[in-house]
């Protein structure tokens, strides 16, 4: 029934399957919303965060979300600014997942804060010394970059491009995409490196700060690299599950080896940078603030294991393998690589954000934990209902891999070949 | 962020960040702005019909976009740069110039079982023009598209009068609840439209400006190995999902569109029409 | 300019414990009752004091009272840079950390940037039972929900001195005249507060005597809030935490 | 016409949405909403108005500190203490007393006097009284006795008073020395010349604060009281005044009993044996009494105090009754005034001496306290709304008289206990309070003190009128030193002196006010219990 809005030349399952793949999601969802709703209407009281914990799950998950949506950004470079042409077969699909993480990550920061209706302070008595000003207009103005990227792939869906409006503007913008790659790059690269810099310049933490270049502390450059290096890393495993999920070929081997390469390099990159730092922290930064570093792992269950877990199992260990030529060979490889290297930032942000928080700094703090309420996983399984969901229609509607109709052709033509075309031609 | 908001400083932090901003602002709202601009003309300037062609033929997989001097073997690999309109194409002017066009093979007309006249050019999208004595062209669709599409629910044809482009649509066929547009391989103003009532052809077209220029379509020594790469995309259409045979005997039906289920046709369709 | 340095003087030897400070502190900024569901994690108490013990057990155990407020710590305090919005800002003039709840977004992060854990952020929307409002402060404004504060050495009562110093057509504020109510209602008198700028007020002496510290005095923060107490083992508080004990809260 | 279409409808809402941007009334949106989150709906506006200063005397405990109160529009706002002179975090947040949420406002007045005027004629009716001492308990005696059979029951035995000038070294049981006992100024002042030595299980606001701290095992108190009187009468020979049982409490007994070292044990003693000893404990307990007698603390560091003066009139009141001298199943109505309380009773030792089916009625502002056990509940004003007189701190060796004077009106419907009590008994309408000071003018003792000029003059030249006038502007009668001696046994019962209502107890009992929350629920300052 809406086969008229599916791609050509793409097979796509029947919509009761859709639906039913759907509506859990559409539930969970519905779910979120409804406890997004609560924290707004009833406050934060909702939340298990406090005066102590006054950034929770929430800024976790935006932290983790935007570093593997920075595949988007990316990407982008790489394609349209360095033109790794072999890129554009993921380069659609990477600009609905970085929409997805970052429109989600900027719904989820507006249930964060206290006062969402004055939002807009920020841009009206912007604080440039703050990383969070830095944040608040890179995050903005990069989501309408990337609403404006995603703009064309929406307007390509075989019902929309009838319209010629949509059409004629689709194709002008896409010759145009050039330059919103560059400032989305520009933007992006400001963004997560002030995301490193928002507790990089935290000097009340000394387990969060670091000394830096100019303004910037050294996090800001270390989380820059880290999401460059996973982007490519989520959009290899994003692309491998969906292509699972949906049992379908979608793009060629030699680009998520493409992938898993650049991925590799930077998160080689990454960690020497990383350890680097983190001797300079231990042996300087944070005994100069008086804070023997040894003192921050002697808080249970925090220990000298997930220094080694972050820098070793999650950074150095991805990164081999995917700088091995052989092993990137095997998808099976190739792919735990990439989900080692998204979960190695995702505990390098948990580490920078709620580690930081837990420890005490106080002689007679209490060392916290913190477990978030009800209503604050409901908010964040919205925004990955909301991700889901985002990606499924597009998925469905849109073209987001333009290899996997060559594939529908492919094999076919291979075995049919001599065994239909040659009694007919000859004879 | 205005100088006259409250805690705004000249200072260089400020004036570098916000600058920054508005920079990046300005930018994309000019890129914007500019496509915006950019597509108001293509649409006053009625260039929707080739952009639409251009778009598609940008969405084609790479192996249908093959040059057509690589279906003759000039060359090994070539993707055409122009949207198969060879008439600005230098590459072609210059292999045609190398190697003139052979004459016609002698059995042209009978090829894989299907009628391939060649008194006419082909287009690679299944239609053909053929000049008549009163200076006007006859537009019709070839064999192979006819045993696609079968006998048409309705056809969709445009008024005498309408202006007709290379690559732009001439007319549109509906069968099983799909709208096939059919390209023009010529430019012209259509005369008369007979709708291919009779077989031979559906539209007549009187030149516009300096006449007819075909050198976009086929010529008749590449008419064969081009229809041999036809078929075998459309059998790589057809079958991609595991319907196996394409015809009895090796021969085309005469009427594929009552043959295969939905999906299978229309990639069908997509393949044989250069849809994207 | 008078380019006033306030700032206060504790003594942790002659502090009881008693709370006196931390009422005295909510009925003059108008604090709200702990609703429903407070903890002492999510309570809005711009003075708390914290009962501090040297770690052991049996006779050899010394307990002490430490009552914390925000440390205001000097120009380039870590909550000032850190708003986006420049909700936080320190007064040249008093050397005084001010936060401005109607301009702030609740994005919590000066809480984030605080080592001091000073800052509150209003979780629930203040409420008082039935009646209670009339016994508001007038010279302070009430909060709103979902927006942070903390302790602004009393600027209520600094602007209500400012004011009768300008009735009386005095320049300056009588020291006498503008005293945060924490030290007025302390019983022992171990707070004291004053201007640190000024060599004769008793603030700055006891900022230079032996046996004063600050706390976290290497991060840099410059706080104003000086601790004093004659025992070792207390000015040990003012180093950073050793990780000996075990996870709770 | 033609006909309108999906699109054109599609058309028109882009164009509107479009337009809209261009019209100032997003941008006025987006300012209202940011103005609306400052005038936050439901912040309540601090009302502004005419600040006045007034004085009067907090009546939350028997230390009845001076208060000073600012007003606005003769609404409290907040309240201090004098120079020298502290409140409490209690008497910080006092008036914001009358806005607690657990408060009792109506009761059934009429229902509840129908009642009692059923039973008082045959059944015995008592007063149950909070806090002893004050002109509304005399006016209980007096009505007690104008009842054929009535009792008056005190909280608390006769209070005689604690010397802290006297006191070198302060032994306490428990007692909360420096956390709510006695007048914070008083306590205070004193503290710089005694050693305060802590004998209590958990470490205690003022286990942490005192100079020794002995972590005994719990109940394990009488028996370090009876170890300690054995160190002193074997060392000092004193040991006839002492029961016999004590010399079973070796040094090393005793250690075994309480857990602390037998060496600490007897340093404690010897510290104590010097003289200006004072021992303290959270119960009544005979033990303590008899160290304090052993050590020569009575007469000495606890002391007897001349009472304020009555009305001669007054005399025909009936006696303090003790609970246990009231033969069982006897009380038929059991009044209890619960407005103000120092101590409280019991109920298990309340219960056994009501008849069958009693008619308890408590006059309160909460159901914390008895309300529980009561029929009737009738609601009464609290502190500051409150007329009522403040009997002499336990830390005052000299009589006092204080007023607590309304700061701010009593709801309607608050039944005055004292003047309840006094129309069912049928004593002549008269204003108590007046009378009394009259009485205490007339007896031409002491000194008047006043708090807003800091002035104390001689009672002698004060004109009643004036003196009246004073006391309820917030001043305060002080009796002069007694020439005479009391004798010893006015101290007889002197460890009910040393019997303190903890916070927590106060917090179990009545409503306090709801700022408080900030102490309990928002810090790890007080734990609740």
């Amino acid at each position: 029934m809406d086969r008229q809005l599916i791609a050509r030349g793409v097979r796509r399952c029947s919509t009761p399957q859709f639906l039913l793949w759907i509506l859990p999601w559409a539930a969970l969802f519905a779910f979120g919303l409804y406890c997004a709703g609560l924290c707004l209407v009833k406050g934060l009281n909702q939340t298990n965060m406090d005066n102590r914990f006054a950034f929770g799950l929430w800024i976790f998950v935006d932290l983790t979300i935007i570093a593997l949506g920075a595949g988007a950004f990316f990407t982008g470079f790489l394609l349209y600014i360095l033109k790794l042409k072999d890129l554009d077969a993921v380069i659609n699909s990477a600009v609905v997942i970085g929409f997805v993480c970052y429109s989600g990550a900027v719904a989820a920061l507006l249930v964060d804060v206290g006062q969402p209706l004055r939002a807009w302070f920020t841009f009206w008595y912007p604080n440039v010394h703050s990383m969070l000003t830095e944040v608040t207009f890179c995050i903005t103005c990069y989501l309408a970059v990337l609403l404006i990227e995603y703009l064309p792939i929406v307007l390509r869906n075989r019902k929309l491009r009838e319209v010629p409006g949509f059409l004629v503007f689709e194709f002008e913008l896409h010759k145009l995409i050039y330059v919103l790659a560059g400032v989305g790059t520009f933007l992006s690269f400001f963004h997560q490196g002030s995301l490193g810099g928002l507790f990089g310049v935290l000097r009340g933490h000394p387990f969060a700060f670091r000394e830096g270049l100019a303004v910037w502390p050294s996090t800001f450059f270390l989380f820059i690299l880290s999401a460059a290096a996973v982007g490519p890393s989520f959009i290899l495993f994003t692309t491998w599950l969906i292509s699972k999920l949906s049992g379908k070929r979608l793009v060629r081997p030699q680009v998520l080896q493409l992938l898993g390469r650049i991925s590799g390099l930077l998160l080689g990159v990454y960690v020497l940078a990383k350890t680097v730092d983190t001797l300079i922290w231990i042996n300087r930064t944070s005994p100069g603030a008086g804070f023997p570093a040894q003192e921050y792992f002697a808080w249970q269950p925090f220990g000298t294991w997930i220094l080694f877990a972050e820098i070793v199992v999650f950074g150095l260990a991805p990164a081999l393998i995917l700088l091995t030529p052989r092993l990137r060979l095997r998808t099976n490889w190739l792919v735990s690589a990439a989900v080692l290297a998204c979960l190695g930032v995702a505990l390098n942000r948990f580490v920078m954000t709620l580690q930081t928080l837990a420890l005490p700094t106080l002689s007679f703090d209490r060392y916290l934990s913190y477990w978030p309420s009800w209503q604050e996983t409901g908010t964040f399984l919205a925004v990955v209902a909301f991700g889901v969901l985002v990606y499924s229609f597009s998925f469905r509607y849109l073209l987001l891999f333009p290899q996997e109709r060559e594939f529908r052709q492919e094999p076919a033509a291979q075995v049919s070949e001599t065994a239909v075309m040659d009694p007919v031609g000859r004879s | 962020m205005f100088p006259w908001n409250y805690g705004f400083h000249w200072s260089t932090g400020n004036v570098l960040f916000l600058g920054a901003f508005y920079t990046v602002l300005v930018v994309v709202a000019t890129t914007v702005a500019s496509a915006i601009l950019r597509a108001r003309r293509a649409v006053a300037a009625q260039q929707t019909d080739a952009i639409r062609w251009r778009s598609d033929f940008h969405d084609l997989p790479p192996r249908d976009r093959v040059c057509r001097h690589v279906l003759t073997g000039e060359f090994q690999v070539r993707e055409c740069p122009n949207a198969f309109d060879c008439r600005q194409c230098e590459t072609h002017a210059r292999l045609v110039a190398l190697h003139p066009p052979e004459a016609p093979p002698e059995s042209g007309e009978e090829l894989l079982g299907m009628s391939f006249p060649l008194d006419r050019f082909y287009h690679r999208g299944h239609t053909w023009a053929r000049l008549g004595p009163d200076g006007a062209v006859t537009i019709g669709l070839d064999e192979l598209g006819r045993r696609v599409l079968g006998v048409p629910d309705a056809v969709d044809l445009p008024a005498p009068g309408t202006r007709l482009r290379v690559n732009g649509p001439a007319w549109h066929i509906h069968k099983r609840n799909r709208d096939v547009r059919v390209l023009s391989p010529a430019d012209g103003e259509v005369v008369e439209a007979t709708g291919g009532i009779g077989g031979d052809g559906y539209l007549r077209v009187k030149p516009v400006g300096r006449g007819f220029d075909f050198r976009n379509l086929l010529a008749p020594c590449e008419v064969k190995p081009w229809l041999l790469r036809e078929v075998e995309r459309l059998q790589g259409a057809l079958s991609a999902e595991g319907v196996p045979t394409l015809a009895d005997g090796g021969v085309l039906l005469p009427d594929l569109s009552t043959a295969y289920p939905q999906a299978d046709w229309d990639a069908a369709c997509d393949a044989m029409f250069l849809q994207a | 300019m008078t380019g006033k340095r306030y700032g206060m003087s504790i003594d942790i030897d002659r502090c009881t414990g008693c709370g006196a400070c931390m009422v005295a502190c909510a009925v003059e900024n108008n604090v709200p009752p702990a609703p429903e569901g407070a903890t002492d994690r999510k309570g809005i108490t711009w003075m708390r004091v914290f009962p501090v013990d040297n770690g052991r057990d049996g006779p050899d155990r010394k307990s002490v009272f430490v009552p914390m407020l925000c440390q205001q710590c000097g120009q380039d305090a870590p909550c000032v840079s850190v708003c986006p919005q420049q909700a936080v800002q320190v007064d040249p003039a008093t050397g005084i950390v001010g936060q401005m709840p109607e301009r702030c977004l609740g994005c919590r992060y000066c809480m984030a940037a605080c080592p001091y854990h000073a800052r509150y952020f209003n979780w629930w929307d203040p409420a008082w039972p039935a009646g209670m409002e009339k016994t508001l402060n007038p010279n302070v404004a009430p909060r709103m929900r979902g927006v942070v504060e903390k302790c602004n050495f009393c600027h209520g009562r600094w602007h209500a001195a400012k004011e009768r110093a300008v009735g009386r057509g005095a320049r300056e504020i009588d020291p006498a005249d503008y005293v945060p109510a924490c030290v007025e209602a302390c019983p022992t008198a171990a707070i004291r507060f004053g201007d640190l700028n000024d060599p004769r007020s008793p603030v700055a002496q006891a900022a230079q005597q032996s046996g004063s510290f600050r706390l976290l005095e290497k991060l840099g923060t410059e706080p104003k809030i000086y601790y004093h107490s004659a025992r070792e083992w207390v000015r040990e508080i003012g180093r950073a935490p050793a990780g000996k004990e075990q996870v709770h809260g | 016409m033609r006909k309108t279409t999906r699109r054109d409808i599609f058309k028109f809402a882009a164009g509107s949405a479009a337009g809209l941007v261009f019209t100032p009334a997003p941008w006025r949106l987006i300012t209202d909403t940011a103005l609306w989150s400052e005038n936050w709906p439901g912040i309540p506006r601090p009302a502004r108005g005419q600040t006045r200063t007034r004085f009067t005397h907090c009546a939350l405990c028997s230390a009845g500190c001076a208060v000073r109160a600012r007003c606005v529009n003769d609404q409290p706002v907040s309240l201090s203490g004098l120079a020298g002179s502290p409140l409490c975090a209690f008497g910080l947040a006092g008036h914001q007393l009358p806005y607690h949420t657990g408060r009792v406002k109506t009761g059934a007045i009429e229902e509840a006097l129908a009642a009692i005027a059923q039973r008082r004629s045959h059944d015995a009716v008592a007063v149950l009284d909070l806090r002893p001492g004050r002109t509304a308990s005399w006016t209980y005696r007096r009505a007690m006795a104008a009842l054929p059979r009535g009792f008056y029951l005190a909280a608390q035995s006769a209070i005689p008073a604690v010397n802290l000038d006297q006191v070198r070294t302060l032994l306490s049981f428990g007692a909360p020395v420096l956390d709510g006992w006695g007048t914070p100024s008083t306590v205070l002042a004193a503290r710089s010349h005694f050693r305060l030595i802590q004998a209590e299980p958990l470490e205690s606001h003022t286990a942490m604060l005192a100079d020794l701290w002995l972590p005994l095992r719990k109940g394990s108190e009488q028996a370090l009281a009876l170890g300690i009187a054995h160190v002193l009468m074997q060392e000092q020979n004193a040991g006839a005044s002492f029961p016999a049982e004590a010399t079973a409490y070796s040094p090393a007994r005793t250690a075994q009993l309480t857990g602390l070292p037998e060496a600490q044990i007897v340093s404690v003693a010897r510290e104590l044996a010097p003289g200006g000893a004072l021992v303290l404990a959270s119960q009544e307990w005979p033990e303590i009494l008899q160290l304090n007698r052993l050590l020569g603390s009575v007469a000495h560091t606890i002391v007897g105090r001349r009472e304020t003066p009555v009305p001669a009139s007054w005399k025909k009141a009936a006696p303090v009754t003790a609970i246990e001298a009231v033969p069982d199943g006897s009380i038929g109505v059991l009044l209890i005034d619960e407005s103000v309380c120092d101590g409280y009773l019991p109920w298990n030792a309340i219960e056994p001496k009501l008849a069958p089916a009693p008619l308890v009625v408590t006059f309160a502002s909460s159901r914390a306290g008895y309300g529980r056990y009561a029929r009737f509940t009738l609601p009464t004003a609290v502190y500051p709304e409150m007329t009522d007189d403040i009997p002499p701190a336990l830390d005052s060796a000299a009589a006092t008289f204080r007023l607590a004077t309304p700061l701010v009106a009593a709801p309607a419907g608050a039944v005055e206990p004292a003047r309840f009590i006094a129309q069912l008994a049928g004593l002549p309408p008269a204003d108590a309070l007046r009378e009394r000071t009259d009485a205490i003018q007339s007896s031409g003792r002491g000194v008047l003190r006043t708090y807003a000029d800091g002035k104390s003059i001689p009672v002698k030249g004060v004109k009643p009128d004036d003196f009246w006038k004073v006391l309820n502007e917030g001043g305060c009668w002080v009796d002069a030193p007694d020439p005479v001696e009391p004798p010893a046994s006015a101290c007889q019962s002197s460890s009910a002196a040393v019997v303190a209502m903890t916070w927590e107890m106060r917090l179990a009992r009545g409503p306090m006010s709801p700022l408080l929350s900030k102490l309990y629920e928002e810090s790890n300052l007080r734990v609740r219990l």
